[in-house]
């Protein structure tokens, strides 16, 4: 028997370690990574909250978002690809053609 | 549960040895059929040199794979090098402890299955696993550097990845008529009528994914040996050759299975006799309909030529999916005109 | 059996209008002549998003709840939905012009555009948290692509990164923040969070803790939506680097349905711990103002000028935001309003100067334009005074109102400095209006034909911006109706 | 046996996250992500969420991380080359991260310290799944059809490598040499000549240059 907090407390890890690989990472295929393991930790929070309200909502909830993820990783790698044919860098410091 | 813990995990050791065994020795003699069939299909003789009509082959085989260099590319990326087959056989082998053979018999005094792992959604169980086997065929080519395996390893990945789509919706058929994704169940719920007859279209469009999704000819792209030396495994030699060999097979098996039990109504047939017969024919039948799939297989590859790879992909995507989908469609639609 | 009853259907009829013509462009796309494709589908679109203006009027005719209490129509969906379709069919009409200049006009881009409204729409008129994140996934992804839509300009494809991948990861939070709404209320239904809130249901007195930390979550997520300070980065390099109808898209719809949700969050669901997430508000409306503005006085580019200008509006928005009642939310219906047309129809007059691959958008380009170009000239120089606040323009009631609710709110401090801010940024605006008639021009730029649709966009910008400058009682009227509605 | 199971498959995620992490290759960040989906999987089973257990695995772990990884294999991604501006972005990074961790561990701590969790406390089975998708959340449900409708555009719409109105290149040709078609490359949303074409040219790397980049350029 384990408390609640401990599945939430690793999802809050998760979910940071992502923020942390998003700022971390160079190359935009990792950074997507990162948020792909930010949304996993939101997953692990929705089961957990699921199992302990006794609610069905939040196993739903996490079958909406990698419904979601489905599409944004398709969208996001469609977009990166784009980039790469046009700059030939997956650095995100490259990506300065504007300044920021 | 009302078994105790421990002699659940005894019984599941022995069931899991007893599996790997037999699986074992049945994937070196399904290599032996293989070529014996084709050769007769070809009018040649096949094996015939070790032991009586060749019986002995497939151990000389395995004596072979075992002694033979192990060569490593000096480029490859190492981990992922030996890391590729491993997930190949792993999954391969892992998806095989849900599929169950038969009824339930006593062992110990305690009531237990023909099958490694009893679970109740042991469909969605297979599917999931199988689509992990796609990271062994892909790592295999990218690690190993080479042009070949590069390409051979992207035709199987994404041949894999459509046909699973088309595999996944052929099966959602008999499971709704089933209404469960247990495989007891749905072959429990074969009792009257096998699904190959109201769900043709379907046991038609699973074994055509089928064949795609163990890259096997017609659908063999991946290792296209005219056009890319032995696809994604080309830089593999000895053992860890025979480990993507063995998971070939052994998800040859596996897709065997899973059409028998949804398709084939699993191990139904005539049950007569003694107990002990009767215990043990639903075992017989639920084989023979594994090893006609097998028979199948093996036939195939002896009369059909291969695909071209922009057909095999057009013809999954825009025939198989959309008529996976049209029959999922029916279905529902007459499941809940007849209730 | 009655899962669906028909009102149902009329209530979303303007979301099934727009997905309809978009899977229709779709077809068109696929079959027919290569040549007359996406000409095809411009009218097409147009027809569609003229189609869902009108089913909005069949929307507010059936007010209520609708599929299991996720979907709700009252003064506020209907409001947001005008705003949000009417920007559209500008765009629409916008990029008729525009995406043939650029040899690029396909019938997608048309698609994405709808299927991009069908998700603001459905999340303005959401009050579930899961089908408001669905939603803004849906309005999200198709102005990712959108903004890439140039996709051999590497500028383009840069922009979509960007906004991509900090859209991503401010979804993300807003994601997280929905968690925990979830977890101490046990519903994700905003009504009856705020039921729920008042009894939780969860972890006892640590409930309350828990409902500000996912509003804070949920408030970054938003933030970076709305391009509110400090989660403004991607906003000038997106805009400048995204085609300029798309620009305007992004501008006025998914700004304009995020700052819906925001409030319907914040308002309703959260309004028990309205004390603490006021003072996030209050931070971020004045860092939104005086960043937005200062950084967009340095500004050569004028998509990028018109970028932290946008920055800044967010920040008046803001403001509003923070008075924390009833006359808050009309004041910011009132001026997102006015802000949609006047934004666009400055967007439209860019695009209309940009010519092929986007060449002339520096404010240096646009000298002497005034006398060349009379009425496109024209119809900018009023947006511009608009964006400033100049009386008869709906800028000046938009801010009016804005000021009027916060001064209300007793936030005297924050007032002043939006006054301030507002009169640093009439020096942006008026030095564009200068280069427009008082430069000569180095270099000549083509004449851009005046189209229809070019005129089209100009007249229902300018009559909407000087509609709302000049009787602006009607909507203001509306808005505070609505504005009561969607609290009780 | 449920805290043993949580603190070996939870061990596993957390390995996985930090190994994603200090990784500089982008195909082993991918592959720990995969590890940390098959915890997670075993996690939510745990919890009972049988059904989104398996979803993970085959949605998750077997969909898309596999595009990540073709992408990673097509773009040929290898360690980037270190950029002036990491040192700021790490500088923003550990504060934030910190912060949040240290912020949302001690709501959870505080909030949810005392709510156990058993096994078979609660399963959902898949059957309630379904019914809940038809009933209750019929409307995101359908909604969710637009959504990808729209990833479905934009993926082909963005990467696929269009025929121009006029060059467009004989088919046959293509096909012959083993290139992946535009059927292919939309179903998986990458260019269809990027291994035939010599489209992609590898980033600026320095070492020398891997089989793939020449693989790309034979295919034709």
């Amino acid at each position: 028997m384990i408390p609640l907090s401990y599945y939430l407390i690793l999802s809050a890890i998760l979910f940071c370690i992502g923020v942390a690989g998003f700022f971390f990472k160079r190359d935009i295929v990792s950074i997507f990574i990162s948020i792909e393991l930010m949304l996993n930790g939101v997953n692990l929070a929705f089961v957990a909250f699921s199992h302990a309200l006794h609610s069905i909502s939040g196993n739903l909830f996490v079958f909406f978002v990698m419904v979601v993820a489905a599409a944004e990783a398709a969208v996001g790698l469609a977009i990166i690809i784009a980039v790469v044919r046009a700059r030939q860098t997956l650095n995100v410091d490259r990506m300065d053609l504007m300044k920021l | 549960m009302s078994m105790p813990t421990g002699i659940f995990i005894l019984i599941s050791l022995i069931k899991c040895a007893i599996a790997l065994f037999v699986l074992l020795t049945l994937v070196a003699y399904i290599q032996l059929a293989e070529r014996k069939i084709v050769a007769h299909i070809q009018s040649r003789v096949g094996p015939n040199r070790v032991g009586p009509y060749g019986f002995l082959q497939p151990a000389a085989d395995a004596i072979k794979f075992i002694l033979k260099e192990e060569v490593t590319p000096a480029a490859a990326h190492k981990l992922l090098y030996l890391m590729a087959p491993m997930i190949s056989v792993v999954v391969a082998l892992v998806a095989i402890s849900v599929v169950p053979i038969g009824g339930t018999f006593h062992l110990f005094g305690y009531p237990t299955q023909f099958q490694i792992a009893d679970i109740n959604i042991g469909l969605l169980f297979l599917l999931g696993v199988m689509s992990l086997g796609v990271y062994g065929i892909v790592l295999a080519g990218w690690s190993s550097n080479s042009k070949y395996s590069f390409l051979g390893s992207l035709r199987g990945g994404s041949q894999m990845v459509s046909y699973e789509l088309a595999l996944g919706l052929a099966l959602i058929g008999p499971v709704m008529i089933a209404g469960s994704l247990d495989l007891r169940q749905i072959v429990q719920a074969q009792s009257h009528i096998w699904y190959i007859i109201p769900e043709f279209v379907a046991f038609c469009i699973y074994l055509t994914a089928a064949f795609a999704e163990t890259n096997r000819i017609p659908f063999d792209l991946p290792e296209a040996e005219g056009e890319l030396g032995a696809g994604y495994h080309t830089e593999y030699s000895s053992m860890k050759f025979a480990m993507f060999f063995l998971a070939e097979y052994v998800n040859m098996v596996t897709v065997s299975c899973v059409a028998t039990l949804v398709f084939l109504g699993g191990w139904h047939g005539p049950v007569f006799g003694p107990p002990q017969l009767q215990l043990w024919l639903p075992v017989f039948w639920f084989c023979l309909k594994v090893g006609f799939f097998l028979f199948l297989y093996i036939w195939v590859r002896g009369t059909l030529p291969r695909f071209r790879y922009d057909q095999l992909m057009a013809f999954g995507w825009k025939f198989l999916v959309p008529l996976a989908l049209a029959n999922v469609l029916i279905t529902g639609v007459v499941l809940s005109v007849m209730k | 059996m009655s899962l669906v009853p028909a009102e149902f259907y009329w209530r979303i009829l303007p979301e099934l209008v727009l997905a309809g013509f978009g899977a229709v462009l779709m077809l068109i796309e696929g079959g027919g002549r290569a040549g007359n494709r996406g000409r095809l589908g411009a009218y097409v679109a147009l027809l569609g998003s003229l189609l869902a203006f009108g089913a909005v009027f069949i929307q507010a005719a059936n007010p209520g709840d609708a599929f299991q209490h996720m979907f709700r129509v009252d003064g506020f969906t209907v409001f947001f939905d005008f705003v949000i379709i009417g920007a559209t069919v500008v765009v629409v009409l916008l990029s008729m012009d525009y995406l043939p200049t650029q040899h690029l006009e396909r019938g997608e881009f048309y698609a994405l555009l709808l299927f991009g409204t069908v998700g603001m729409t459905f999340m303005v008129g959401s009050v579930e948290l899961i089908m408001i994140f669905i939603s803004l996934e849906i309005s999200s992804i198709s102005t990712y692509v959108l903004a890439g839509y140039r996709r051999h300009a590497p500028r383009s494809t840069e922009s979509s990164l960007k906004y991509f991948l900090l859209g991503s990861f401010a979804t993300a939070f807003f994601l997280y923040g929905i968690a925990l709404v979830y977890g101490a209320t046990g519903t994700t239904q905003l009504y009856d969070v705020a039921r729920a809130s008042l009894t939780p249901i969860v972890g006892g007195g640590e409930a309350d803790r828990v409902l500000l930390l996912a509003g804070a979550l949920m408030f970054i997520g938003l933030g970076f939506k709305v391009s509110a300070a400090p989660f403004q980065v991607w906003t000038p390099d997106v805009y400048e680097g995204a085609p300029a109808p798309v620009t305007g898209f992004m501008s006025a719809g998914p700004k304009a349905a995020a700052f819906a949700i925001f409030l319907r969050i914040f308002y309703v669901a959260l309004h028990s711990s309205g004390h603490a997430w006021f003072w996030m508000v209050y931070v971020a409306a004045i860092l939104s103002m005086c960043l937005g503005n200062i950084a967009a006085l340095l500004q050569t580019n004028i998509k990028r000028m018109l970028a932290y200008s946008s920055i800044a509006h967010a920040g008046y928005v803001l403001v509003a935001f923070a008075a924390l009642g009833p006359e808050g939310i009309s004041a910011v219906m009132f001026y997102l309003a006015a802000y949609v047309a006047m934004n666009i129809g400055a967007f439209a007059v860019v695009s209309h100067f940009a010519h092929r691959e986007e060449r002339y958008v520096d404010v240096k380009d646009y000298a002497g334009l005034g006398f060349r170009f009379p009425v496109p000239a024209f119809c900018l120089s009023l947006f511009l005074f608009s964006l400033i606040g100049v009386p008869l323009t709906g800028g000046f009631f938009g801010k009016l109102y804005v000021f009027r609710a916060a001064l209300d709110a007793h936030l005297v401090g924050l007032t002043v400095i939006a006054v301030l801010n507002s009169a640093l940024a009439a020096f942006y605006y008026l030095r564009v209006v200068v280069f427009l008639y008082m430069r000569q021009p180095a270099e000549e730029i083509a004449a851009p034909p005046m189209t229809g649709a070019f005129s089209l966009v100009m007249i229902a910008c300018v009559a909407v911006v000087i509609w709302l400058g000049v009787f602006p009682n009607r909507v203001l009227e509306f808005a505070s109706r609505s504005a009561a509605q969607m609290l009780r | 046996m449920h805290p043993a199971l949580f603190f070996i498959f939870g061990g596993i995620a957390l390995a996985g996250a930090i190994n994603l992490l200090v990784q500089r290759a982008p195909i082993y960040s991918a592959l720990s992500l995969v590890a940390v989906m098959g915890a997670l999987a075993v996690l939510f089973l745990l919890l009972g969420a049988e059904f989104i257990a398996f979803i993970q695995i085959i949605v998750y772990a077997g969909a898309i991380m596999v595009l990540f990884v073709f992408v990673i294999m097509l773009l040929n991604a290898d360690v980037p080359e270190p950029t002036r501006r990491s040192k700021v972005a790490q500088a923003i990074g550990y504060p934030v991260m910190a912060l949040l961790l240290v912020e949302l561990a001690g709501f959870f701590a505080a909030a949810f310290g005392a709510t156990p969790v058993r096994t078979g406390g609660y399963l959902v089975q898949v059957a309630a799944v379904g019914q809940a998708l038809f009933h209750e959340f019929l409307l995101p449900f359908e909604v969710t059809s637009v959504l990808f409708l729209v990833g479905v555009t934009g993926a082909v719409l963005l990467a696929a490598r269009r025929e121009e109105r006029h060059g467009a290149a004989p088919r046959a040709t293509r096909v012959h040499a083993g290139v992946p078609t535009r059927a292919m490359a939309e179903a998986l949303s990458v260019p269809p000549n990027a291994m035939g074409g010599a489209v992609i040219e590898p980033a600026p790397q320095p070492e020398s240059e891997p089989a793939h980049a020449r693989a790309q350029g034979d295919g034709r």
